[in-house]
């Protein structure tokens, strides 16, 4: 096989790249024509497989059903640590699909060396986190790599959830004139790790949002709102979930800035390091789209719950400009709010 | 943030873009000199909400874009050498040279590392003196007096397995070309505000009185960029030709002595190549005799350097503000952030990037994500 | 180029080699390098670029730009309100 | 949490051992130790979750849910590459369980640097292996990690099937009097990798026996024989599998050493690193625990599937020596058969 | 395989086994020196298949097992070193020292390989002039020559950065150590056929007129391990003490006279502490004085080497023959292969390794799989 | 110890440095170091431990020996029948 070109928007994609580079694992542009341009056509067309998550129905259910690989680092960052965000990062893709999570497997690739002291606090923190949201571990692997072949140690989670009856939830319901809410202050992940790589203090301390969002989803389904779409705004941020929402609904999206939960310390992160709020990771957090007239009653529903207490409505979808998503500035301008192209980078000069 | 969030106050945004419209009478084109302030413009919509007689023309003020190819390519190649640790801005990684990025080469085993300040290579040199640390130095006068520091204290600690591929660029020659040009349309300049913060303003009254043209030093913020362009459209509209200061709050006439005296010692003026541009007289700094042990240029003997630009790329006509970034007919086609063609199209300071960052008018077939 | 952020200088110290300090930007700290500002004093605003700071923040300065802002269309409003709608 | 050493068999696990070392990955004693010992306590208690593969009930449905992650080297080796791998060593876990496999989700973790020509060919190899299958790809995830924290590729596949109504399957199941089936030839996988990495050439090539196994148990089934237990000798070979057998149903084994289907290149190659066939990974290949008065009819349809074509009675699971495996040696004597404690190793004194 | 399956005929076995049963008439203590009989022994149940009459005592010949704690410990110290690659045959990396092992010692960064051959390690020499490179030569007289060939190609390619850890052992001082011993209970010896194959057999001629007592040279196949039995029951029963070679399709009397050259070039016979034996005089080889330069131990100044051995472990009477592995309070318990206290539970041929994989009567607790 | 394997020689050069061959282990093949046994010729038998050829393996004397177990029981039984099974 060699590695078809033929189709793409861009002329010459991964051109320039004959081998992976770090962007193609960032959530970005190069992430995308990574799966669509090499994977898909092995694994058999266009279309459907290898998305983030899927449904299956088996035996008369709806089963929602993902899997993430986790290669964090540090291993342990600020609020939490790689354990915590396998199994709440799989939860969420399950919850994402309006599907009640049920049971995960965890999959470990250890690197020699990997202190078990540390492998402990880990496993233990897995094991508290699938009991706190009610969800059961039930199988594993463990494999060891060469020390210099691995990280300490990766783990991929598959979580398996059921969809109830009359739920109809994905990027591909959401429509020109829904309500966009997030449920909280973004970019807490994200900066919470990049604190502890660029050496970067807080005052107050930064931690991640890490948490399991089905709770939160389940107290939105039974506020009896339209909701059309559910995405947490993990790697790529609020960026990447909002143009992928757009790109399969071919909606346009339009937000507005002052309107989106930034807390200071993640504002001046970015300023300090030239990045933007909305590309930064999310790991507690989920964007709904929701049929305009039940945004107010989603959002009191939401604000009831420990994880939605600062939801904000954050802007709307359009029909105009499909595709792409626009922002209203603080100085009443617009701007494209882009995808990245690969790894986020402190920009500097 | 305090000294931020004032100067992005909408309110008082209306009232400068009130205040602008209503001193305008005709066309103008003014360019903002630097990177950070087309930046800023694109990124808060400013170009959209300007009455439609302001021509904005985004200058060569991103030291990523202008960054020879030469030197880039001889980047890669240092970084490729087994005992070298590459530390670099975290932007240049994805500036293409004439074959790979930095990416490339980390990809192929290169030890490629994103500094944020040029001290930390300092201290990568000092815990790895088996290795040899090669810091790549670029930027304007703003980010020479960190640079500077960082060959300066690599010489008093002795750290012979520190040096510096520099590319340090000036902003008052590039001027000068920009206004030599036989095409130029440039009226007036918003002058890089915090060039000025270190460099002082003085070397800009010369360049009003040879080429008669408003000069604005001019900060970053909405409301600083706003200000900037009032008062040189009012300077244009009055027909004088004045050199301002609209950034006061961060520059001194005299600029900073204490790094000006770094900068002579370290640095010696030099002819620099702009990519895209050319080579313009005295318009960089390269290392002062006194400091060339630690030129990596020298240090590492890089041969056959073999340079060649995209032949589409027409970024130099881009930063010389004779087009406009999507009259490029690669622009969001064979040219993409990510398939980028020229050094304007890398960065995300860069006058095409921002174009397809931010730009309104993109065209949506070249923002699709795969569903 | 050149993205340059105010801080608020919070304690300044000899790191063996130079004069370093701790700058605060809304609540996030960094080290930074004060070599180049021999005068500024903890409490002082300044300017970080690449991990250094490179000027003094003027608070006095801003304060009149930011007066001289919120006076501009007022005043002209004042002298001549009508014109000042046609404008807009 | 610290680590629990008070409930060992053995009385000081792990204690020489305050890190991660290889043998942890080679699904020997003391890979079984770090699950018992570190995660299953973890988890939640001793029984139960973390095991290779699971059963839950899914809208009256049994579903069949196993992971494993795949950490091959070479990549590529002769008879496959770790792509196809991936996909049979996970459709085979759920074949295992006598379910029909339906779907898998796949997560790989790329090393940068990794060639796109590469992934392309073990991509393509994954989508041909699952299409022979007729199982389909539904989801997956792309990592990736910087050069020198991986090695190339990590594949981790999750795969679900469903359990026909009436069938139960497991290695809890077999009983003494059960008769034990290989269904062909033994270590041609493991000894096809040793062979790339010890420099050892072959006259006629030994190459790996990766093969889905589902279509295999299908027929198996279908002969309407009474069978107990199924197993892939993977990892450890048949010792590990038999050994795993005999704790899990507190049985003793007894093989027939001459009996076992070894062949020449595969023995000639163990004698010369001094290693035991036994102990050779196989991807393959099952063993059956079945009925004795069924086991010369499963013979016989086993013998009708082209991957059953050489299969053989090796042997018979008994009331003595419960939970120890023994295999009557050529010349008559017994021994042993126990599982490896850590990694293979060439033995050369 | 030729040659091996014809020496592992059941029938042929029966035969053996009857004529052995045949000629025993009282007790008889018998050691076969060498691990690998040990190991053909407990792997073909060999032992379970003789008249009871016949006890098999299993000697010291396990050269992983009898490497002294002093010599591992400096083993782990030379490994850890960053600019060391340390090659090693397989079996010795679980080999405990006083505080940890090989496999450890690589979890900790240490780069240690697996190698088949020692010519592997000069092959890594080679390729890596910039790292250390050091083999860890143990073994009897078999893998002497071996040894030998790696340090002489050594010399002759110019490798500055190739050393050996010498450990090597010699079966007949071993002999006269155990026959020396106020405990002693053999009555007779299997010789290791593969060291006769090398060092031919006329040294241990002396060991018979010494001792007055039967040696037996012996191949590894069942087959041949019965008839070196047999002959050694056959001169026990009538009295006599000879040396007999039962493995003449691969000893000659001579030996291989071009391996002794290159081994008398190479070695010096040396004093040698034997694990859980103690110091036997004149029972090693270390280099000659002329490879000095490539002994690992003067290469690299290891320090601070304390060893300690586990005092619940009694192989040192498990190598004489005074104790069966499972009559040790520890075998199973304290002691199993994940936990060897003692190197006879260390290598698979190890004499309490070997009864723990292979013995009918190990307790079946300690065998246990978690489900 | 000394775990050694017999193969057949089925080819020799000379690596630069010293004698190498190749051996057959019934259909697979490792290089080995002939350097100890100078005189084996291709298509004779080796005894190979740690990639060396440490003796000729002398297929006269392996027939001899199987030949002599043959003979074993079978001489015996022929001399003294009833004995034979009085100890079996
Ligand atoms: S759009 Fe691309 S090709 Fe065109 S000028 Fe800009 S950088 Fe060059
Ligand atoms: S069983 Fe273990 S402790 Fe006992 S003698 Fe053998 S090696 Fe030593
Ligand atoms: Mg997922
Ligand atoms: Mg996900
Ligand atoms: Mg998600
Ligand atoms: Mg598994
Ligand atoms: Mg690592
Ligand atoms: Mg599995
Ligand atoms: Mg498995
Ligand atoms: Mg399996
Ligand atoms: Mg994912
Ligand atoms: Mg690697």
């Amino acid at each position: 096989m060699t590695v078809d070109f033929s189709n793409w928007v861009c002329p010459t994609p991964l051109r320039d790249y004959p081998a992976i580079v770090m962007g193609h694992g960032a959530g970005g542009k190069l992430s995308t024509e990574l799966i669509t341009h090499l994977f898909l056509p092995a694994f058999g067309g266009p279309h459907g497989p290898l998305a983030d998550a899927a449904l299956i129905d088996v035996g008369g259910a709806r089963l929602a059903i993902s899997t993430d690989s986790f290669v964090v680092r540090p291993l342990f960052f600020p609020g939490g640590n790689i354990g915590e965000l396998a199994i709440n990062g799989t939860i969420n893709d399950i919850a994402m699909m309006g599907a009640q999570p049920i049971a995960l497997t965890a999959s470990f690739i250890l690197e020699e060396g990997m202190p078990l002291a540390q492998l402990g606090l880990i496993a233990e923190s897995m094991g508290r986190a699938a009991h706190n949201a009610g969800v059961i571990l039930i199988a594993g692997d463990t494999k060891v790599v060469d020390r210099g072949h691995g990280d300490g140690v990766y783990i991929t989670t598959t979580g398996f959830g059921l969809v109830p009856a009359g739920i109809t939830i994905g990027p591909e319901h959401a429509r020109p004139g829904d309500a966009i809410i997030v449920s909280g202050p973004i970019g807490l992940h994200g900066i919470a790790i990049l604190s502890v790589r660029e050496g970067i203090e807080f005052g107050a301390p930064v931690t991640s949002d890490t948490a399991a969002l089905h709770g939160l989803v389940s107290t939105m389904l039974a506020s009896g709102s339209r909701i059309h779409t559910l995405r947490d705004p993990t790697r790529g941020g609020v960026a990447a979930a909002l143009n992928e929402i757009a790109a399969t609904a071919q909606i346009g999206i339009e937000i507005i800035e002052r309107d989106i939960p930034i807390p200071p310390a993640v504002q001046a992160a970015c300023e300090l390091l030239g990045m933007d709020p909305l590309h930064i990771a999310n790991e507690g957090k989920l964007i709904v789209f929701v049929e305009r007239d039940d945004a107010e009653r989603l959002l009191a529903a939401m604000r009831t719950h420990p994880l939605g207490r600062d939801a904000a409505l954050i802007g709307y979808a359009t029909i105009d400009h499909p595709g792409v998503v626009v922002a209203r500035t603080g100085i009443g301008g617009m701007r494209v709010v882009d995808t990245l192209v690969g790894e986020q980078l402190p920009r500097i000069c | 943030m305090k000294y931020l969030d004032e100067f992005r106050d909408p309110a008082l945004a209306r009232r400068l873009f009130e205040q602008i419209r209503r001193i305008t009478t005709r066309h103008w084109a003014i360019m903002e000199v630097c990177g950070g302030q087309t930046h800023s413009i694109i990124r808060n919509g400013i170009d959209q909400l300007l009455p439609p007689e302001i021509e904005l023309i985004h200058g060569p003020g991103c030291p990523v874009c202008v960054t020879p190819l030469e030197i880039i390519d001889k980047a890669l190649a240092i970084a490729a050498l087994p005992e070298v640790i590459f530390c670099s801005f975290g932007d240049m990684l994805r500036v293409p040279g004439s074959r790979k990025d930095l990416f490339r080469v980390k990809s192929e085993g290169g030890d490629v590392r994103v500094v944020y300040s040029p001290l930390d290579a300092v201290k990568l040199a000092q815990q790895h003196p088996d290795r040899q640390v090669v810091f790549f130095a670029i930027g304007f006068e703003t980010t020479a007096p960190a640079n500077a520091m960082a060959v300066y204290q690599a010489a008093r600690l002795g750290l012979k397995n520190f040096s510096m591929l520099v590319s340090h660029v000036l902003v008052p020659p590039a001027i000068s070309a920009i206004m030599e040009s036989p095409n130029n349309r440039v009226q007036g300049f918003l002058a890089a505000g915090h060039v000025c913060s270190v460099m002082g303003i003085e070397e800009y009254r010369s360049l009003v009185e040879t080429y008669r043209v408003p000069i604005v030093v001019t900060g970053f913020e909405p409301l600083d960029v706003l200000e900037g362009i009032r008062r040189a459209i009012l300077q244009l509209e009055q027909g004088r030709a004045e050199l301002d200061n609209a950034y006061e709050r961060a520059v001194r006439p005299e600029g900073n002595v204490a790094a000006k005296q770094m900068l002579a010692d370290v640095f010696t003026v030099t002819d620099r190549t702009w990519r895209g541009i050319g080579r313009i007289p005295r318009s960089g700094w390269r290392l002062s005799d006194r400091y060339a042990e630690f030129d990596a240029e020298f240090r590492f003997n890089v041969h056959d350097i073999q340079t060649s630009e995209s032949p589409l790329c027409r970024s130099g006509e881009v930063l010389q503000g004779l087009l406009k970034p999507n009259q490029c007919p690669a622009f969001g086609k064979e040219c993409t952030p990510r398939t980028p063609l020229g050094a304007t199209m890398v960065s995300s300071e860069g006058a095409c990037a921002a174009y397809y960052q931010y730009g309104r008018f993109v065209p949506t077939s070249t923002i699709g994500v795969a569903s | 180029m050149c993205l340059g952020i105010p801080g608020r200088i919070i304690e300044i110290y000899d790191n063996g080699i130079t004069r370093m300090g701790k700058v605060d930007f809304n609540g996030i700290v960094k080290e930074v390098c004060l070599a180049y500002l021999p005068d500024l004093q903890v409490g002082d605003y300044t300017i970080v670029h690449v991990g250094f700071a490179i000027t003094r923040l003027d608070e006095e300065s801003a304060r009149e730009t930011l007066a001289l802002f919120q006076s501009l269309g007022v005043l002209e409003e004042e002298l001549n309100p009508d014109e000042s709608h046609e404008t807009a």
